[in-house]
């Protein structure tokens, strides 16, 4: 039984349509990845599964529920974490703080999500008193994942966790996803990281050009020459 | 009826005095158009360019006090000059502030100038008021000259005054209109909208912006030498901040800011109100409160001002849809 | 000299307290609020009109504290006039704020709509009790004599306190409770804050709220100092925005420090300057910022063109 | 893969820039030669548009330097950028939204006499002249992009692809040695986009004009530009033609991620 499912989504920014009809399902405990060019739609499929854009076309189901259209505010409270790929933490709080923030809708004492969450990231324990401003990027995008699971959600949303991060942060993240993951929590990922993305996955999907090209069980498609080609000349 | 009895007839002169003053406040609101309208910038202190163009048109205009006056009356100058040379002087000192005030705050975001310029209104004012030597002190200035007195019989004089108000009205008018509606007012327009696309396009955003500052400061001083010439008195506490500033601002958003035509007409319609609610408070406060009574006019215009800005803030006449006039067609 | 500073450590704390208020609100709200003196009017004529109008009328007893110059009636209009304000300021957050914000107007149309609504503050003010100089109370008390020539009213040495308090209350406040912490993920980060379920249109009614009662607090504090005019929320607004940027606009713990300067420097003016001038001085100061530090007071690095 | 330092218009030594502790573009050389359209590739989060920034003066670098024609112009304030024959356009569409397509690109024109405070009182005919002639233009570059039906439409009305192509049509209006293009593409339908592709061939072989273009759509990349520069982590991973590019295991990695290190 999938937990997500997104049927034919129809999506874009005013008149430009990025999304042609995409569908994708994420089912319990999975670690899912879409990749594919950059401009292929990734970010716009994230963000309209969240709620942050509206499909003109299209039905997203969370836990059979029909979540089209919802307000970000009111997804979250069903267990839907989303981490945005920039400004994605609050830079002029602690490390602490921000993860109040994100358990901001608890009405429960969060310390003990808090502690589960720092035993997962152990580096933020050490810094939980600091500000985030003075974190590496690494640290930052740990603590935005850490911020996220603050309300014990059962699918996580990454949009490009390891964008813009030094390489030696890339796969620190990576086994923080594959943790996090441990825990019993689905993850849905954006990557243009393609390769190590798929290597961390159990499916993939690629996207080119707004619509579905390939989907697969993530090994079938490291092994595919054409997905590899796609990056590099064939997008049109 | 003779014409001399027409004349001087007080509905007729009543209204003579409201078109001067409406014609002094259009140059107010042409001057604040090329500020706000045109460029986007915020001048919260027309009160203080007002106050520096009449005191200046006062001073240069006004012979020093001679025999039993000077007991009574300070200035620090008094210069005796014609009242175009008082008119030019004015907008000058206005302009030359206008620099002042431009180059610590332009460069920043636009509340800060907001902020500056309702600083030097309140400190202009401070000024005045303190410094008996400058003008005088709280009392101001006496018998500030008024241009052709000797032409006709002083019952007629307001149809002069009402002449050279509106004629120097046209002329800065259509000045402007012709600045503002050529590819220097495309700037300043595109200042207003963006100003990272004019700078990236090779506009001084700054240099730009210092002008406008400087242009709109002058055309206020000329209307503050007007309003000196006109009133032939005038004392620190003319300029606060609800007469000299806050209807400036009502004017311009009514009659569409951006539109050099909306403002004038801007100016005349809110006047009208103006003197209406006058009439309309006289009837319905009641004596008792009399004292209080141009404080519910004034609440009056503060709302009219916000449903302004949340029902038409466009105003009568909006924006004309083309900047420039010098275009082909 | 130092009667001077000590003066000025007075007015400062007040000034404090409005400018942080006015840089709390200016960081969720994100424009320069122009009615924020004018609220700390409306704090001040409301208790104004509870303790010498309402209490009378109800018979309480006009005891004063020790040597202070008032008593139990204040502190009980202190919280009702905070409350009043508060209303106020949603109200008008209500009426004239959020219709903008839901047509997404620019923000000079904010900063236009402020300056009218504190225009139409001061014109209520001055319908419902005039434009004279009104005082808490006429009582005189003796000032304390302290060494250096020094003296201090027993009054100002609460008002010191008192606004010492409350700038550690929203200090604590910001810092501990979870609304407080919302509300600097909000002026951080309004987007993520949404993401992360915080309703940020409540967030905004928390700000004028606090932000106001705030206010009122210094408005009485400075009615108790000094009086009341309708128009002394107008001649704060200079020191204010002069103290709130000094500080670093946006941030409460730098307008603390920006009040005091101002303070103190506008009362040492005094020993030079006629005391009217002020406000000039406050205006000075505000030049002087913006020209050597305005980067640092911005504390961005988003270039001027 | 090796660059003739002598006829490059644009050299970028070692710049870097941060952003709170945030490296966006660390030593970052490259160079863009003269009558060259160089496309500027990588990963989200490469740096690119952040290097457009710099070069354009929005944000100065804090280390290195960038020389255009021989004049170094970090540091410089954007308009005195543009001066030296720089132009760019951005990404995301800012148009001035209160204002007419036409006038849109009326403003952009240097040597405008009638920008000068007055001017169109002194010396009206000249004016006149000039207005003409951007008006003439400016229809040709509306003709050239399809939006000469829109010229007399606010252009906060136009869509956001009709916003992107009058983004390219303001870079147009001008004669710069550089345009820097941000994204061109992104969002243009398929049919303009094959004669946007050839506009940008042409602004080159015939007015001798050097592009740089970020773009995102590789088939645009690799028909169009020679070299491609390819950024990764803010700074330059590899450059060479579109056929080597394609062919380098480093590039290769860097978008697929893994072993580049």
């Amino acid at each position: 039984m999938s937990l997500l499912k997104a049927d034919g989504i129809v999506s874009g920014y005013g008149e430009i349509e990025i999304l042609h009809g995409v569908s994708l399902a994420v089912g319990a405990g999975e670690v899912v990845a879409i990749i594919g060019p950059n401009g292929c739609g990734k970010s716009t499929l994230m963000k309209t599964i969240f709620g942050l854009l509206e499909p003109t076309q299209g039905t997203i189901t969370y836990n059979d529920a029909d979540i089209t259209g919802m307000a970000p505010h009111d997804i979250v409270c069903l267990g839907l974490s989303y981490v945005p790929q920039a400004d994605n933490t609050f830079l002029s709080l602690t490390v602490e703080e921000n993860l109040a923030m994100g358990a901001f809708l608890r009405t429960d004492n969060y310390a003990k999500q808090a502690e589960i969450v720092y035993d997962l990231f152990p580096d933020l324990k050490e810094r939980r008193d600091t500000k985030v401003s003075a974190l590496s990027g690494g640290q930052r995008q740990m603590v935005a994942m850490a911020r996220a699971l603050m309300l014990e959600p059962q699918l996580l949303l990454l949009d490009e966790p390891t964008a813009g991060l030094a390489p030696v942060f890339v796969e620190t993240v990576f086994g923080q996803i594959e943790h996090i993951n441990q825990q019993g929590i689905a993850v849905l990922m954006v990557e243009q990281n393609a390769r190590m993305a798929l290597e961390h996955a159990q499916r993939g999907y690629v996207l080119a050009s707004g619509e579905n090209r390939f989907t697969d069980d993530s090994k079938a498609l490291l092994a595919n020459e054409e997905v590899a080609r796609l990056y590099l000349g064939g997008a049109a | 009826m003779t014409i001399e009895a027409i004349l001087s007839s007080g509905i007729l002169n009543y209204l003579v005095g409201f078109l001067i003053v409406a014609s002094i406040y259009a140059l107010f609101t042409l001057g604040l158009n090329v500020h706000f309208g045109e460029t986007g910038l915020i001048n919260f202190g027309v009160a203080g360019f007002f106050a520096i163009g009449a005191y200046t048109a006062a001073l240069v205009t006004k012979p020093l006090p001679t025999g039993e006056l000077a007991r009574y009356t300070q200035q620090a100058l008094g210069l005796d000059q014609p009242f175009l040379v008082g008119v030019i002087a004015a907008a000058v000192v206005c302009g030359i502030v206008a620099v002042l005030i431009g180059i610590p705050t332009l460069r920043l975001r636009e509340d800060y100038l907001a902020i500056a310029t309702i600083g030097i209104a309140e400190s202009i004012r401070l000024v005045f008021n303190n410094e008996q030597w400058l003008a005088n002190g709280s009392q101001g200035l006496v018998g500030i000259p008024r241009p052709l007195y000797d032409l006709v019989p002083p019952a007629y004089y307001n149809y002069i005054y009402l002449g050279i108000v509106v004629l120097i009205l046209a002329f800065v008018a259509v000045l402007l209109e012709r600045m503002i509606r050529s590819p220097w007012g495309r700037v300043l327009r595109a200042i207003r909208e963006d100003e990272v696309v004019a700078a990236a396009y090779g506009k001084n955003v700054f240099g730009f912006k210092l002008q406008a500052l400087v242009l709109g400061a002058m055309v206020m001083g000329i209307g503050g030498a007007l309003y000196a010439h006109n009133a032939g008195t005038i004392s620190p506490g003319v300029f606060e901040p609800v007469f000299g500033t806050f209807i400036v601002w009502v004017m311009l958003i009514l009659g569409g800011s951006g539109n050099t035509k909306g403002v004038i007409l801007g100016a005349f319609v809110f006047w009208a109100i103006w003197a209406g609610t006058q009439f309309a408070t006289d009837a319905l406060v009641p004596p008792a409160l009399s004292a209080r009574a141009p404080y519910f006019r004034f609440l009056l215009i503060e709302t009219l001002l916000v449903l302004m800005l949340l029902f038409r803030p466009k105003g009568i006449l909006g924006e004309e849809r083309f900047v420039s006039t010098l275009r082909p067609r | 000299m130092i009667a001077l500073v000590v003066d000025g450590v007075i007015l400062g704390s007040i000034l404090s307290l409005g400018a942080v208020s006015l840089t709390l609100v200016y960081g969720i709200v994100r424009f320069a609020n122009f009615a924020h003196g004018d609220l700390m009017a409306v704090g001040a004529y409301v208790a104004f009109f509870l303790v010498n109008t309402a209490f009378v009328a109800l018979g309480f007893p006009d005891a004063t504290f020790g040597p202070l110059s008032f008593g139990l009636p204040m502190l009980l209009a202190l919280p009702v006039a905070m409350l009043v304000t508060a209303g106020v300021a949603v109200s008008v957050d209500r009426l004239v704020f959020r219709p903008m914000r839901q047509r997404s107007y620019a923000p000079v149309m904010f900063v236009i709509g402020s300056l009218a609504v504190a225009f139409a503050i001061r014109a209520l003010l001055f319908i419902i009790w005039g434009p004279e100089f009104h005082f808490f109370t006429q009582a005189l008390r003796p000032a304390l004599q302290l060494p250096y020539e020094v003296r201090v009213k027993p009054d100002q040495i609460f008002i010191l306190l008192a606004c010492l308090t409350m700038v550690a209350g929203l200090y604590l406040f910001l810092q501990r409770s979870k609304i407080g912490k919302a509300l600097r993920a909000t002026a951080d980060n309004p987007d993520l804050a949404r993401i992360s379920g915080i309703n940020t249109e409540h967030m905004l009614v928390w700000t004028w709220a606090i932000g106001a009662a705030m206010a009122a607090t210094a408005g009485i504090l400075l009615g108790i100092d000094a009086q009341l005019r309708p128009e002394m929320g107008w001649n704060l607004l200079l020191p204010l925005f002069a103290a709130a940027i000094l500080g670093g606009i946006g941030n409460p713990y730098g307008a603390l420090i920006g009040g005091m300067t101002i303070g103190i420097v506008q009362q040492v003016s005094t020993a030079f300057l006629l005391p009217t001038y002020k406000p000039a001085v406050a205006f000075v100061i505000l030049i002087l910022v913006l020209l050597i530090r305005p980067r640092g007071i911005l504390g961005s690095e988003q270039r001027g063109f | 893969m090796t660059t003739d330092t002598t006829d490059a218009l644009l050299e970028i030594d070692n710049v870097a820039k941060s952003f709170g502790g945030l490296q966006a573009v660390q030593n970052c050389s490259l160079q863009v030669r003269r009558g060259t359209i160089t496309g500027l590739i990588g990963p989200n989060g490469a740096g690119k548009t952040t290097l457009f920034n710099l070069i354009s003066g929005f944000y100065a670098p804090d280390a290195g330097s960038i020389v255009f024609q021989g004049k170094r112009i970090d540091g410089l304030p954007p308009h005195r950028v543009f001066h030296h024959g720089l132009c760019r356009t951005f990404q995301v569409p800012k148009e001035l939204k209160q204002m007419t397509v036409l006038e849109n690109l009326m403003l952009v024109p240097t040597g405008q006499a009638g920008e000068v405070l007055g001017a169109a009182w002194i010396m009206p005919w000249r004016v006149r002249q000039q207005e003409r002639e951007a008006y003439d233009k400016a229809l040709d570059v509306l003709e050239f992009v399809n939006l000469a039906h829109l010229r007399d439409e606010y252009a906060e009305n136009l869509s956001t692809g009709q916003k992107k192509l009058l983004e390219l049509a303001r870079a147009m209006m001008t004669d710069p040695q550089l345009i820097m293009l941000d994204e061109p593409g992104a969002g243009v339908n398929p049919t303009l986009l094959t004669s946007l592709m050839e506009q940008i061939e042409r602004l080159v072989a015939e007015r001798g004009i050097t592009v740089l273009l970020i773009e995102h759509n590789m088939a645009v990349v690799m028909g169009l530009c020679d070299p491609v520069i390819v950024m990764s982590n803010g700074e330059k991973l590899a450059e060479g033609t579109p056929a080597e590019i394609q062919q380098n295991e480093q590039v290769l990695a860097a978008y697929l991620g893994g072993q580049n290190r």
